[in-house]
């Protein structure tokens, strides 16, 4: 099995899915690291209901990964107490909606053991969470929790964009010696793209990526509103219009030499996300923006968001997450803005 | 899969008013008649999902005694019902209108667009143990209000064996025999939560068996059995609205359908364990149990079922029909009194989206 | 003991801590509204870890003010199911920190459940959460939950900083047909203040009010970090630097009129909160001034906030909650700041 | 109150290795110099309280037997500790520096400045039920390192009657059955939750009893008297080490002081409650019991009271010499690998707060 592996890996370039870049990375980890644990619910025998731990545990035994009761304070909470072992775990929530059972777990204890121990217990849990709307789904299973999560000191978070990020972001968030909440944009899990296995600079890691370069404006998003800004930035072209697209990759800590590199450059910003906008993370983003570029914008920071309502039903869902248009608009503010 | 033990405590429950001479023919009739509109409705739901027509469903087919003996236990004009995602059964026996129910399966409104007030039963439910809480609220509001002549209203909870994990349960089972809440636990364990089975989720193997560490009574009935179901929930009913405070019913069932559309349970399990476990189809024992009382002949269910597939066409036709609702939706209902930051992201909303 | 209440109802003016003046209007909120309930942890017979809801039981019984068991989802979905009954509770979760374990009930429930039903499931529920730090008391008993809070749809939220505004805001909070979450300042519970009794313009209710005039910048507050920018105001007074102070009161919808009048005066705001900096509510306000004050700001919005660490033990709160010398450390950079 | 029940089921449990012939005299002595000095210790902490030396505490006058008993049962060398706000007992039977313990008391760090790995005991926890499923994790670890020649390490949960109402104590009761996890929930059911008697928090009255509904073993023990809970935790441990599944241990106590320095107990239970429903005094009772015995006599107790008096002196010097940490270990501690903005914050606080 591992001689497979090896060969595998040393192959350079694969399409994957992010599914399934994920998929890999997990194997991968629980392969390297003998004390890396999965659990939550039905991502045992099922491999997830979105198969991202398929054949695991077929793979690894069900002591490595295993199906828990239905109840995510208590995968939370176990988690706490294997890390306070000197396991690795890396648990799942199922859906977004459904780590808010676990917030007290993760806000009061995850966050905060290694600080309340003095250093002395670590906790290296990377939480998995398929996170952000776009399938249609039932209530719950479309939120964007990561305003909530970077607002909490002792959490770092971190979302991919695509299968290549996923897999190797996942791997260094599982090499970390802190809580790492990994958001996966559930809407992009089927989506396929290049993943180059080879062990990268892990530097390369860390902050933000520039996803496109442009001059006219930088385009800032995360998860699986990164394809829709590129997109968009596709078409402002065709009107000559140069958007830059920052993918910001880690929520917590925020590259902010990266977003004020890109910003001064561009002088002018758009935040795009999924959650609702009142005390969103764009508003985070717009305020270092607005700080550190003040002398160099040429417009407020524009913010193109979820609206403050509950996540609607699946025939609203495209009413409600940035759309192509909104950004547009959002860009033409931006760049129409003129001092009054 | 052992076989599922039924330890009733009935004996310990006051009877229902009803139950004496137990249901009479009529009655058994009409109850053959809902368990029939129901698996029909079941089964179409599931090809309206094949078919496009909604985006996806929960099926209940296995559990239509557990969900029409309950439904069917309740006062409509006085207790109020609280629902998971998987209570088509319950909803139908407790007379919502089947469009406004499924509009939910159609992604048009994630609590349903049935009236929840005037139908006593609360809105669709996605979280998993979610609203057994509120049963417990809205019971003690009950006592707050006092009885009337006929005793209590009675909230009833609907949660399935992965829900009892859930940590509310625990605190809504707490809470419930502390204040002495006239409310039924009715739990349907069906054997599954998705993929995980009963033994790797309930520890100790029984719901019911729970009640006791919080001096509540319990019953646990077998679920496929519609007048079992019907005779347990009636009695718990009475016991609550007599204000002797809350129930747990455990229905012992079996999901034989995939936890929704979009679930394979060949993964997890076989098809010789779904025969095994799944025991015999409550719709049948049900037609032998009237065959033999001699309350109905084969002319009747054929009659019947012609009427549920009637039936379900009709809401079929209905489902079809539901437009989605306007995106300006999205903010008339955040609040009783909206805020001025709402107001203006609608006006920006209908700008760019609507154009207007 | 109605009539001994209207005399009182009828002086207008009187010395009262705001844990008093919580008291009291609780007890006319209750005495008013016969829906209206009372409990939560310790709320009954002990009158509250603050005292809070003293004398409530013995004056309503036990059915009206009451004490549950110790499990704060179980508090809130209880009020949840309350509400759907027609009642109109107000609950209190006993501290800040506690308030985690409710979240999911929170936001998954009370915040939805009038969108959910369109509009037929109300839910005027009042959550009281004694809020903030600078009390020494154990861990989490000292969280700012705001930012949380403010970014959850369906939730208005709401923080007085004197007895006047407690007594006044909670009537009108409790008044309310959608749920508010009342942040009760817990380092001023014990400072007394005028309270008028007489009942306001309700309109006055609304929004944020200017808490002291100034013309150099705005120090931008709320909850116990009011007081403290009105003694900076009252020290940077002495160097001629007039400051002036916006009390911003509710926290969620946020009074962007108010924000923008006031900045655009004095071309300078400082935010001033206790809860972590990252993605804390003083982004959103940062956020809000740099869109609607961009051609009048002189200087980037200075956030003086808590920084990203877990709410430190007593010996250590001086250090993490804003302090004069901070603010005006805020004050400072805005003033002097020049365009590069 | 009514006289609290002790519903035993140690029969079911496997004896310890060590109880054969019960505690020698050299630990019955030595369990009454723990009681002494935890007795002692206790008192004095609220009395600096009162003198000012440290802003709060949480005292745990009564409780000495429960806390000493179960503290000695548990093997310093793999096993592990979970407690609540108020084990002072406990950490001080497991040999926690208690200078250390009692820096969270003097506000200079919340989970105090013991070092939890070595010692074995994990940091002050302010949450009710917070650390509960962290013994339950924990614990499954141990599972999954295999048994050494001794058998499992044992987690032990600390757990108060009231925090059993909480929602995570269910999810770890129900965790630890399934897993067949390695852990103790030792429950001091004191009769309060600050002001709330057991009888209006736990329903059916038991947590014990809630047990046999996860088909989990447990005892029930007379948490006043220190054999019994020496007795019953050792075979409750032994019966987890053997990895035959978790256990329940309530220990029936009484909480005789206020519940925190802050508290005003007057306000809702009187003098003769106290009394009446405190019972005979856990030192008091083990005294009489060494005298029967003829393990100890008037002066081994006055010699022991009065080492007691001298540690605590001790205790409290090196308590009076603690100082403040500096404000630098806010960033220090918050990550392994702090961050850029961390770093930044830190910076700024530096200049600012100490002007460097
Ligand atoms: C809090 C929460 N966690 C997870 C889920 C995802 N989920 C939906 S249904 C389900 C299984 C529920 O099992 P059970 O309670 O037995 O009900 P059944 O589906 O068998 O009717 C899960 C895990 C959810 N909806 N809510
Ligand atoms: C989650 C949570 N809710 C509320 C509190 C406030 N609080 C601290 S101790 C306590 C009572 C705990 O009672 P019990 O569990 O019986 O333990 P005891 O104090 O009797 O030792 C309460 C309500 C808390 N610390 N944590
Ligand atoms: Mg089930
Ligand atoms: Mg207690």
């Amino acid at each position: 099995m591992s001689e497979i592996l090896e060969l595998v890996r040393q192959t350079p370039l694969l399409q994957l899915s992010m599914q399934q870049a994920i998929n890999r990375a997990l194997g991968e980890i629980l392969e390297d690291d003998d004390r890396a644990l999965i659990f939550g619910e039905d991502v045992g025998v099922l491999g997830g209901v979105f198969r991202v731990t398929d054949g695991l545990q077929q793979r690894f035994g069900a002591n490595r990964v295993f199906d828990t009761p239905l109840a995510e304070s208590g995968i939370l909470g176990t988690a706490i107490g294997l890390a306070m072992a000197g396991f690795h775990p890396i648990p799942e929530v199922q859906f977004d909606g459904f780590a808010y059972p676990a917030v007290n777990q993760i806000i009061t204890q995850l966050a905060r053991m290694n600080y309340r121990s003095r250093g002395r217990l670590p906790m290296p849990v990377t939480l998995r969470v398929p996170s952000f709307g776009g399938i249609r789904a039932p209530e719950h299973h479309g939120e964007s929790l990561e305003s909530l999560f970077a607002h909490v000191p002792g959490l770092k978070v971190v979302s991919p964009s695509n299968p290549q990020q996923a897999y190797h972001l996942l791997k260094k968030a599982a090499s970390m010696p802190d809580p790492v909440i990994f958001m996966e944009p559930k809407a992009r899990y089927w989506n396929k793209g290049e993943v180059d296995l080879a062990v990268e600079d892990t530097s390369s890691l860390e902050g933000s990526v520039i996803a496109r370069s442009g001059k006219h404006a930088t385009l800032i998003a995360w998860g699986a509103m990164v394809s829709r800004c590129l997109q968009v930035a596709e078409l402002a072209a065709e009107d000559g219009i140069e958007l830059e697209v920052l993918d910001l990759r880690w929520l917590k800590p925020i590259d902010e030499a990266g977003l004020a590199a890109s910003v001064s450059r561009t002088r002018r910003a758009i935040v795009v996300h999924e959650g609702p906008h009142t005390a969103g993370l764009g508003a985070e983003v717009a305020a270092l923006v607005s700080q550190s570029c003040f002398d160099s914008l040429r417009a407020p920071v524009e913010r193109v968001t979820g609206f403050d309502v509950p996540y609607p039903s699946g025939d609203l869902e495209d009413e409600y997450i940035p759309n192509i248009d909104r950004i547009l608009f959002g860009v033409q503010r931006v760049l129409e803005y003129r001092r009054g | 899969m052992a076989p599922r033990a039924l330890a009733a405590t009935l004996d310990t429950l006051p009877s229902s008013s009803a139950d004496a001479a137990g249901p009479g023919h009529d009655e058994l009739r009409d109850l053959y008649r809902m368990l029939s509109n129901v698996r029909q409705l079941d089964r179409d739901a599931v090809a309206w999902q094949r078919q496009g027509l909604i985006p996806g469903y929960a099926p209940m087919l296995g559990q239509e005694a557990a969900q029409v003996g309950a439904g069917a236990a309740v006062d409509r004009s006085r207790d109020f019902v609280f629902p998971t995602y998987r209570e088509m059964g319950v909803a139908y026996t407790f007379g919502v209108n089947m469009v406004e129910y499924m509009s939910t399966h159609k992604a048009i409104w994630h609590g349903g667009l049935y009236d929840s007030v005037a139908t006593r039963f609360a809105p669709f439910q996605a979280v998993v143990g979610g609203s057994v809480l509120h049963a417990v609220g809205w019971a003690h509001g009950q006592t707050l209000n006092g009885a009337s002549a006929g005793g209590l209203g009675v909230g009833l909870a609907f949660l399935g064996d992965g829900a009892s994990s859930q940590g509310d349960v625990h605190e809504a089972m707490n809470f419930a025999a502390i204040l002495k809440a006239p409310v039924i636990f009715f739990v349907q364990n069906n054997g599954w939560a998705i993929s995980v089975p009963t033994e790797q989720q309930v520890a100790g193997g029984s719901v019911a068996a729970r009640a006791a560490g919080y001096g509540m009574a319990a019953v646990r009935v077998d679920g496929n059995d519609v007048l079992a179901v019907l005779e347990a929930t009636r009695r718990a009913v009475a016991h609550a609205r007599a204000g002797l405070g809350p129930v747990v019913v455990e229905a012992m069932t079996y999901r034989r359908g995939p936890h929704s559309t979009s679930d394979d349970p060949g993964r997890y399990r076989t098809l010789d364990d779904e025969k095994i476990d799944g025991g015999e189809d409550p719709l049948s024992r049900f037609r032998a149990v009237l065959l033999a009382r001699g309350v109905a002949d084969e002319a009747f269910f054929a009659e019947a079922d012609a009427q549920a597939q009637h039936q379900a066409n009709d809401i079929r036709a209905g489902v079809v029909a539901l437009t989605s609702r306007p995106g300006s939706e999205m903010f008339d209902f955040v609040f009783q009194e909206s805020t001025p930051t709402l107001g203006a992201q609608a006006r920006q909303w209908r700008e760019e989206s609507e154009h207007v």
